[in-house]
């Protein structure tokens, strides 16, 4: 264990909001999940209790007749912001007391700094390069990532959970927002800050980043395993695997997504483009991860090479 | 507002939030707090240092002013100070009735009276302008008319003005006065308070001269400051203000702030650590000396210390000794690598002995075979240049000529005769175009020629070692070059067995195979003594251990008799430059001539010490080396030969052209710290704290292989730098001349690269430390040479044995005479194996084989280190009258005057038991400015010296003989010394036989 | 308190402005006893800052506890009348809100005043920039705290975003009718990391420029644009002409990049990000406030669509 | 310790012997040793003195084993006014030794002496007589002026060789004014020669104590006013090189000690 190694890591000034990136999204998910559950479990009894569906308030907020529906924005809610900035302030200023900014060596176009990492709110795009050709990693992935956050409200047709914490109206939406934010996104940041090394090397946290490792690693197309030859039989074969995936995956997503009665309703209330849509964003979620399994378990480069393109 | 019926609180309305807005608004208060001390107290650190420093230095002043008033005291108490005082205030005393005569009409009289008279002078002056300005403006000539007859009114006016007496008495008088008069008396006025108080200035003028002599009297004689000198240091701390002492640079926008905590820097006072609580940041420069020609305002600290001199933050932040700083300050060892960011051009630099030694050791321990480093081994890039240069001339040429041709032509056919007579002009022109570049090409060849005998490889010729080596000896050498030859410059490769005996075949089998002279065996005794007293020893040295005798620039030759073939040391010794044809094809060595010099000795002479140098072994014996022979080996051996770069130095068969194998070097020390190979010990490095350039540089130099450790790699990928077993000292040096091999950050003006004469001295030093003209002369101050240290020159009757020191050689000869001198050091063409000035001397001044370019180089070398232009025209020297000529003689001959007794005669038995040359050589060697001076003082010119001080003693202006004089000299009135100057530069060889003859022998 | 205060200084008002009216000598036409009245009602007006002209003209409102007053607090108040004058009770809740959106805002407002002071300091050209970040490390008051601010500002400001995001997306903030301020989210999201990734560049140090160096490296893979990306070449793309030329002013990052990241990230980035904010929170007022903690609704509940 | 009980004594002695001296020899000073001179003057209770009645003395010979090599005599000729001046001509006088005993051997206490010791200021005398030193040996104090005469006709020069104090080279004419020299530092057998008379060659040592002798013509020498205690004494030949040993004395005690050369 290089706890020397660990500490220049996780000291270095720029890393710091990693660490608080790696407290935080816990603690509020942990939050978040703590006021949903809360939430299901008054929307089971309102819903086994017809009665009380009528005279409930419907929050887990506590509510007596006789309390005003509102409130005054002076001084309810302006105490809480004024609050807010203080705290906000005080602690900007500990960590700008306490902590320099950092400023390394005058810019140098002949040095290549090893690791050269892009800021660290990049950094999963820059990991996806491992895994990716550039265009896809930085161009296209940024794009859809962007055109399908806002895609969200438009292809999510579920009326509930408007405006309230809930797990259980909203199953399928919660879970691919997971597995897109925290894991494809925040993890893919924590590894590439503290995970990557010298050479974007795998380092397990403790080792010792070493700038003369060397890794024994053949990556090798998709058709060079299977070991076709011709580049217009392995671009259409290349074409027809991806298409595969394609249509596998949708057909899993389609399963997935009929596969609760609530699910099902809801997806009568979707249009074909919405769904489409959905359905091409989903995908495309699930193609990264497929992509990385690919690469780490079988070490396939490319599974479809083109003359212009390799995907 | 409703209150809520039911007995529960509304929490949202109720709850009060006072309690955390109390908290953390107590919290923020803190933080600004925290923020505002961590700005003006934390971050600020000189300010702490600053008071602690006022109250240190004041203390120690305080303790030395006391003692500067003793010493003061005691100089004012001295006889002489105590003249110059009683001059003083009788001076002061003569001048001052009269002064105060002046002082009292000045001020009392003629200056109040000015002043009243400016006053009503400058009132109607003004009226006066300003209507010479309507005149001027007025556009009828009747105004203007009116306008001059109100001046003139005016002027005609009298004016009522009361003055004081010009004598000061106090007297006051009321006249009327007229414009005109007023100006005159105004005049007047400012005339004599002018003259008066040039008197009063010239009344002061003596007492002011020897108030002058007096301080300065008093300032030579103290020993650091005065008393009030003291006070005022103690004031100024007094006074002390705590702010940022900073440097700016104007020209480069260059900040250094070091002396905001390195307070005592530049102190008048020499501060030592524990003059101020051991707080070694507080003490003055360790070198004055520098800073006077490095003055800190013009130069700053951070150009030549590095560190970030703008940073005041911390002590790590300002010697920007972190790892995102690229400049960090030196560390104290390595501090003369920031002389070589400037210094880059020379081999040596005054006062920066690291450095030079490290450039040295780059120099003659060969380093540059391998490394290219700009600046050494010049001669080849200058040899690649000028040839390129002919070439481009010479193609400039030709075109030149294709054109004359072509237009020649052209104008033969030419009808008009307009046209065709430019065509001629232009092949006129071309024609002398052509004649300018056919000089310009000769110049160039003449500097080729020099050039090409200039450039070699720094090792041996290895073309010869059939005719100079003993077979065997060869792999038992490559072996190991340290344990046959302790301390030899050849490296050690950590070569395998075979690889040795591969490389020994090649090297072998492409030998030139050729025939030497065969030579009788000389005296070994007397051989032995030559070796001894000749000058060998300048660059040779000879014994082991402890017993080792002279210098380090050659070879150890204490088992020179277990490698040599006899008759080709003959051959050697008699005259380096001597090679082996090759019988086949006539070829010799392509490259240079060896930088041993020629001794110039007799052939028995040769042959006693090539006798005794064959006495010089072990016996230690040598196994068979039949494999040499093999053709197979010696193939393969010229890939080894190529792998390890062994052409880089010498001069092998089939591989004249190779290049360097070693990295460039001339911009080592600012190669990014991540370019440096630290291998598999990056991490152990920043760990312990040697990831830097200077850990890198001394662990390699300590250890070549040192970054191969852990490491699995094939024997041929391993390094390949081989190891000179360095001393601890030697590696300082190095990794100093490394650390400052930089691509400086300085602005160009900063560099040190004279285009006047010091461009001479920069470049003379290369061939003086190529040749290592330092072993036998001491050239600069407090240079010891190689002869100095060995025991037979301890002996007091040796001292004077050793060859001249060379400190004002440039004040000294003449630079005609020194070229002449250095080509033939003979001075004869004949007598060659004697020196040609001191022939007493055991020592031989040897015959280098210098170029052309480099006795030139070496003349303005001496001449520029004693400010002496190359030129030189010998003074008109008054000529000796007939008395002039029998008086000197007479002082020559005194008994009291000992000249004849040490300076050659030109008598040859004499001459062996001389310690000086013959004045006969002095009229075309020596400047006669020189020759007045040496007699007057030797020891001043030459410390050490035989020549006796004290010959002369002053009597007014002149110079007079200090022993007895012939009774002649009674009514002689002028310079003993010039005279004796004068006849000595007049001195024909009869008038010295006669002065022999008559002498008091 | 503060109301019976009001009621106090009102009654002392009222008599003091009768004062002056006594009858005194007069000499020259002036009446010392008036101007002695005259100066008292103006001390006494002192003593009572809110009830002069001056307050009254800038604080148009009663700071009292009445309805009216807190109402018209809000609402009379150019910065505050972002807000509504009332919201749902449920609506401070921290727990619910997690105050994300507001911090942003505020990191924003901080990040813009220790910008602009920056800017004082900062010259965009590769002689001086770097020099300039050591010259507010050493020189300017306050100036190293001054970066610092920005720069862990800028930081914090990323986190902020994205949990604001997190959150709104977990309350379902984004259902109708709240979807297109949800794309003005996305785009001030892409708006803050550009922000953050402009200002990288601008110490001109070895970190900021292999970050970018990285960064705009795969804008030479952009299909089309990029001369490393798919048809790029098809395109005619080239170096010198592609989409990163585009970006950085060059084919490599030099001082033109740093000029384009300066002028990005100080004026056109910000300018950009105010804009979409405004929108952000107009459309926050107008879609009905803040979206919750709304009722929650029941499965059974759901009407079905009207096409 | 019963010696400690002393030294306020000794310092009054040392105290009022340093201020007679003062009295007495406040005459010139040598210009060019002026500064250490001065500079050691300043702390007089500094020195230690030595009771007289409880002073040892050390005595002792100086022994050559073997045959004194035979000196080549001096050719003179390159200055008949010395030449005149011998009946024959003088031998080269380097090793002196008669019955197995050693002339001019400096003898001295090498080390085991504790403090400063006042220096003397009597003048010692090198003069020039014969174009020979006179004497051949000769030792002085730290500070102590060295006084050179020339009483030839002829002119010499003064040419010290030392190692670690100041080399100086002056001329001095026949019959001139002597020239006066303190040496700052201690320095054992410097060489001081004439270059005009290559021959010419006499050692000075310099000590920083008063407690030395060079051995006369039977080898004998003796060193007195030693406080008790145990030294190390070594004697030095030009030639021969040196020879020590220890010997530790009383109060008031006498030792005698025997060092010998080897001839070859």
């Amino acid at each position: 264990m290089d706890w020397h190694q660990l500490w220049t890591i996780l000291s270095l000034p720029d890393n710091v909001p990693i660490i608080g990136l790696m407290i935080v999204i816990p603690f509020y998910t942990w939050y978040a999940f703590r006021q949903a559950f809360a939430n299901d479990r008054l929307i089971e009894q309102l819903e086994a209790d017809p009665e009380m569906a009528k005279t409930h308030h419907r929050k887990t907020q506590p509510f007596l007749k006789g309390w005003a529906r509102e409130v005054h924005v002076w001084p309810y809610l302006l105490r809480i912001e004024f609050l807010a900035a203080i705290i906000v302030t005080a602690i900007l200023m500990v960590w700008s007391i306490t902590l320099d900014a950092p400023l390394e060596e005058p810019a140098n176009p002949t040095l290549t700094m090893n690791p050269s990492k892009a800021p660290w709110y990049f950094l999963g795009l820059q990991e996806m390069l491992v895994y990716f050709d550039p265009w896809i990693a930085g161009v296209v992935m940024p794009t859809l990532i962007i055109v399908g956050l806002i895609a969200i409200p438009y292809i999510d047709t579920n009326p509930l959970g408007n405006g309230y914490y809930t797990y259980k109206q909203r199953r399928f939406a919660i879970w691919t927002y997971l597995s897109g934010f925290i894991i494809l996104w925040c993890v893919m940041v924590v590894i590439g800050t503290l995970i990557r090394g010298p050479g974007w090397m795998w380092f397990w946290p403790g080792q010792t980043w070493d700038h003369n490792k060397l890794v024994f690693e053949v990556n090798r197309d998709l058709h060079e395993i299977i070991g076709i030859t011709d580049p217009l039989i392995y671009g259409i074969f290349g074409f027809l695997v991806v298409a595969g995936f394609v249509v596998l995956t949708g057909f899993a997503v389609h399963k997935l997504l009929t596969m609760t009665e609530f699910n099902r309703k809801i997806l009568d209330r979707m249009t074909l483009l919405q769904y489409l849509t959905m359905q091409l964003l989903l995908i495309t979620m699930v193609g990264l991860p497929a992509k990385m399994a690919a690469r780490l378990l079988f070490r396939i480069k490319y599974v479809w090479v083109t003359p212009w393109f390799n995907v | 507002m409703p209150k809520p019926a039911a007995p529960d609180i509304d929490p949202v309305v109720t709850k009060s939030l006072s309690v955390p807005l109390l908290v953390s608004t107590l919290i923020l208060t803190l933080t600004l707090v925290w923020g505002i001390y961590d700005e003006v107290y934390a971050m600020r650190p000189w300010k702490r240092f600053q008071a602690d420093f006022v109250e240190l230095y004041s203390s120690h002043l305080a303790k030395l002013k006391p003692e500067q008033a003793a010493k003061e005291k005691a100089v004012k108490e001295s006889a002489e100070y105590q003249d110059l005082q009683q001059q003083l205030e009788a001076a002061e005393a003569e001048a001052r009735q009269r002064m105060e005569e002046i002082d009292k009409v000045v001020n009392r009289g003629v200056t109040p009276r000015l002043l009243t008279a400016r006053q009503t002078f400058q009132v109607i002056k003004s009226e006066v302008d300003a209507l010479t300005y309507q005149i001027e403006v007025a556009s009828s000539d009747s105004a203007k008319q009116s306008l001059r007859d109100d001046i003139a009114a005016i002027k005609d006016r009298d004016v009522e003005i009361t003055l004081v007496a010009e004598d000061g008495s106090g007297e006051i008088t009321t006249a009327p006065m007229k414009f005109a008069v007023l100006e005159a008396e105004y005049l007047r006025l400012q005339n004599k308070r002018v003259e008066m108080q040039a008197e009063r200035a010239k009344l002061l003028e003596s007492a002011g001269q020897i108030r002058a002599k007096r301080d300065a009297y008093q300032a030579n004689q103290l020993a650091g400051l005065n008393e009030q000198q003291v006070d005022g240091l103690i004031a100024k701390m007094d006074n002390f203000g705590v702010d940022i002492k900073q440097i700016h640079l104007n020209d480069s926008d260059w900040v250094d702030r070091c002396e905001s905590c390195h307070l005592g820097i530049r102190e008048p006072v020499e501060i030592k650590a524990e003059d101020v609580g051991g707080r070694a940041e507080f003490i003055s420069h360790p070198s004055p000396d520098l800073l006077k020609i490095h003055n800190p305002d013009e130069f700053g600290c951070s150009t030549c210390h590095n560190g970030n001199g703008r940073a005041t933050r911390s002590a790590v932040k300002g010697h920007g000794r972190h790892k995102f700083w690229l400049w960090p300050m030196w560390q104290k060892e390595n501090v003369q690598a920031g002389c070589q960011q400037c210094h880059a051009r020379e081999v040596i630099t005054e006062q920066a002995n690291v450095l030079n030694k490290g450039r040295t050791l780059f120099l003659n321990k060969g380093c540059w075979g391998c490394h290219r480093f700009e600046g050494f081994d010049k001669e080849s890039d200058d040899l690649a240049q000028v040839q390129q240069h002919m070439s481009i001339i010479a193609d400039q040429k030709s075109a030149n000529e294709k054109e004359r041709r072509e237009s020649i032509a052209a104008g033969d056919t030419e009808q008009d005769t307009d046209k065709a007579d430019a065509l001629y002009k232009r092949a006129e022109l071309l024609t002398l175009r052509s004649a300018k570049l056919d000089a310009e090409y000769d110049a160039l060849v003449v500097d080729e020629v020099s050039l090409v005998q200039e450039a070699r490889k720094f090792g041996p010729n290895l073309k010869e070692i059939k005719v100079k080596l003993r077979k065997e000896w060869v792999p038992v050498w490559l072996k190991n070059p340290h344990d046959f030859r302790p301390g030899t410059k050849m490296p050690e490769f950590r070569l395998l067995d075979d690889e040795i005996q591969k490389i020994s075949a090649y090297l072998w089998q492409n030998a030139i195979d050729g025939k030497l002279q065969a030579h009788p065996q000389g005296d070994a005794a007397k051989g032995e003594e030559l070796f001894g007293t000749r000058g060998c020893l300048g660059c040779h040295s000879m014994g082991e251990g402890d017993d080792t005798q002279g210098g380090t620039f050659s070879a150890n030759l204490t088992r020179v008799g277990e490698k040599s073939n006899y008759d080709y040391l003959v051959r050697w010794i008699n005259n380096p430059a001597d090679v082996t044809p090759d019988p086949e094809t006539g070829e010799t060595a392509s490259h240079g001539i060896p930088v041993m010099p020629s001794l110039r000795l007799s052939m028995p002479e040769v042959r006693d010490v090539a006798s005794y140098l064959m006495t010089k072994k072990t016996d230690a014996p040598y196994a068979a080396a039949d494999f040499m022979d093999d053709p197979q080996m010696a193939k393969e051996g010229l890939t080894l030969i190529r792998h390890y770069g062994c052409a880089g130095c010498h001069e092998i068969r089939g591989l004249e052209e190779e290049g360097r194998i070693g990295t460039e070097l001339t911009l080592e020390g600012s190669k990014p710290v991540e370019r440096l190979d630290f291998a598999l010990l990056g991490h152990e490095a920043e760990a312990e704290g040697w990831y830097n350039h200077k850990g890198f540089f001394e662990r390699k130099l300590k250890d070549p292989a040192f970054y191969d450790q852990g490491k699995v790699k094939a024997h041929l990928e391993q390094l390949r730098m081989p190891n000179f077993h360095l001393s601890d000292d030697d590696i300082t040096a190095l990794t100093t001349f490394l650390l400052g091999a930089v691509d400086t950050t300085l602005p160009e003006h900063y560099r040190y690269q004279p285009e006047d004469d010091r461009r001479f001295v920069q470049e003379g030093w290369w061939i003086v430390r190529r040749y290592n003209c330092v072993g036998c002369h001491q050239i600069s101050f407090g240079g010891r040479t190689s002869l100095m240290g060995v025991p037979l020159y301890q002996d007091p009757d040796w001292k004077e044995q050793l060859p001249p020191q060379l400190y004002t050689q440039g004040a000294r000869v003449q630079p005609d005479w020194l070229l002449g001198f250095l080509e033939n050091p003979a001075l004869s063409e004949t007598d060659i194996h004697r020196n040609g000035i001191r022939t007493y001397l055991h020592a031989r001044m040897p015959t280098f084989n210098f170029s052309e370019r480099q006795i030139l180089k070496l003349s303005q070398f001496f001449m520029a280190r004693s400010s002496q232009s190359m030129t030189y025209v010998a003074p008109d020297m008054e000529p000796l009258t007939a008395t002039e000529q029998q008086l000197a003689r007479q002082l020559f001959q005194s008994r009291a005057a000992p000249c004849l007794k040490c300076h050659m005669t030109g008598n040859p038995a004499r001459d062996l038991r001389a310690t000086a040359p013959n004045f006969l050589t002095a009229s075309s060697r020596l400047k006669a400015d020189w020759t007045y001076r040496w007699m007057l003082e030797p020891a001043k010119i030459a410390p050490g010296t035989a020549m006796p001080s004290e010959l002369f003693r002053q009597d007014g202006d002149r110079w007079v003989f200090s022993g007895p004089l012939p009774a002649s000299f009674s009514g002689y009135e002028k310079d003993h010394a010039d005279l004796l100057v004068r006849y000595m530069f007049q001195l024909t060889p009869a008038e010295l036989s006669r002065l022999v003859a008559g002498g008091v022998q | 308190m503060a109301e019976k205060t009001t009621k106090k200084t009102g009654q002392e008002a009222g008599t003091n402005g009768t004062a002056g009216n006594g009858n005194g000598k007069r000499l020259l036409g002036i009446d010392p006893e008036a101007i002695k009245a005259k100066a008292i009602e103006d001390l006494e007006a002192i003593k009572q800052p809110t009830k002069t002209d001056l307050y009254k003209s800038i604080f148009r409102v009663k700071h009292d506890e009445t309805p009216r007053s807190r109402t018209l607090g809000v609402l009379s108040n150019v910065f505050l009348h972002l807000h509504p004058a009332k919201i749902n009770r449920d609506a401070v809740a921290y727990n619910y809100t997690w105050g994300m959106g507001g911090i942003s805002f505020y990191l924003f407002w901080v990040l813009t005043w220790t910008g602009v002071l920056l800017m004082f300091y900062y010259h965009p050209t590769k002689v001086q920039a770097f020099r300039d970040i050591l010259y507010l490390e050493h020189d300017v008051p306050f100036g190293k705290l001054l970066r610092n601010m920005h720069r862990w500002g800028a930081h914090a400001m990323v986190l902020t975003v994205w949990l604001h995001m997190y959150r709104v997306f977990l309350t379902g903030s984004y259902k109708k009718p709240r979807q297109f301020n949800w794309m003005v989210g996305v785009i001030l999201l892409v708006l803050t990391l550009l922000l953050s990734f402009t200002g990288y560049l601008l110490p001109d140090d070895q970190l900021g420029f292999w970050a970018v160096t990285v960064g705009t490296n795969m804008a030479r893979a952009t299909p089309m644009l990029g001369h490393e990306g798919p048809f790029g070449l098809m395109f005619g793309m080239t170096a010198y002409n592609d989409v990163r030329f585009a970006l950085l002013g060059g084919s490599i990052v030099d001082s033109n990049a740093l000029l384009r990241a300066y002028i990005w990230h100080c004026v056109a980035i910000p300018g950009f990000a105010a804009t979409f904010m405004i929108v952000h929170f107009w459309r926050v007022r107008k879609d009905g406030g803040i979206s919750g903690p709304a009722p929650m609704m029941l499965e059974k509940e759901i009407k079905p669509l009207r096409r | 310790m019963r010696i400690w009980k002393t030294v306020p004594g000794w310092m009054m002695v040392g105290l009022m012997s340093f201020a007679l001296a003062c009295g007495g020899g406040g005459g010139e000073k040598g210009g060019d040793a002026a500064e250490p001179a001065g500079g050691e003057a300043a702390g007089s209770a500094d020195f230690v003195t030595v009771d007289p009645a409880k002073a040892a003395t050390v005595t002792g010979k100086i022994k050559l084993n073997g045959e004194a090599p035979a000196m080549p005599a001096i050719n003179m000729s390159a200055e008949p006014d010395c030449k005149g001046l011998h009946q024959s001509a003088p031998p080269a006088e380097v090793v002196v030794a008669s019955n197995g005993m050693l002339q001019n051997a400096f003898v001295w206490v090498k080390s085991g002496l504790n403090g400063k010791f006042q220096p003397s200021t009597t003048a010692v005398h090198l003069d020039q007589k014969g174009c020979i030193y006179q004497p051949h040996v000769l030792a002085v104090q730290v500070g102590q002026p060295l006084s050179i005469t020339n009483s030839d006709p002829t002119t010499h020069n003064v040419h010290p060789l030392p190692t670690t104090n100041r080399e100086w080279n002056k001329s001095q004419t026949g019959g001139g004014a002597p020239i006066d020299y303190q040496f700052p530092r201690q320095e054992i057998m410097i060489p001081v020669k004439c270059n005009i008379h290559p021959w010419m060659r006499s050692y000075v040592s310099v000590v920083d104590h008063p407690f030395f002798a060079v051995s006369s013509a039977d080898g004998s020498f003796t060193i007195k006013g030693l406080p008790a205690g145990t030294y190390t004494i070594e004697a030095v030949h030009e030639k021969l090189g040196s020879q020590e040993t220890s010997v530790t004395v009383g109060d008031a005690e006498s030792k005698d000690i025997e060092l010998t050369f080897s001839a070859s």
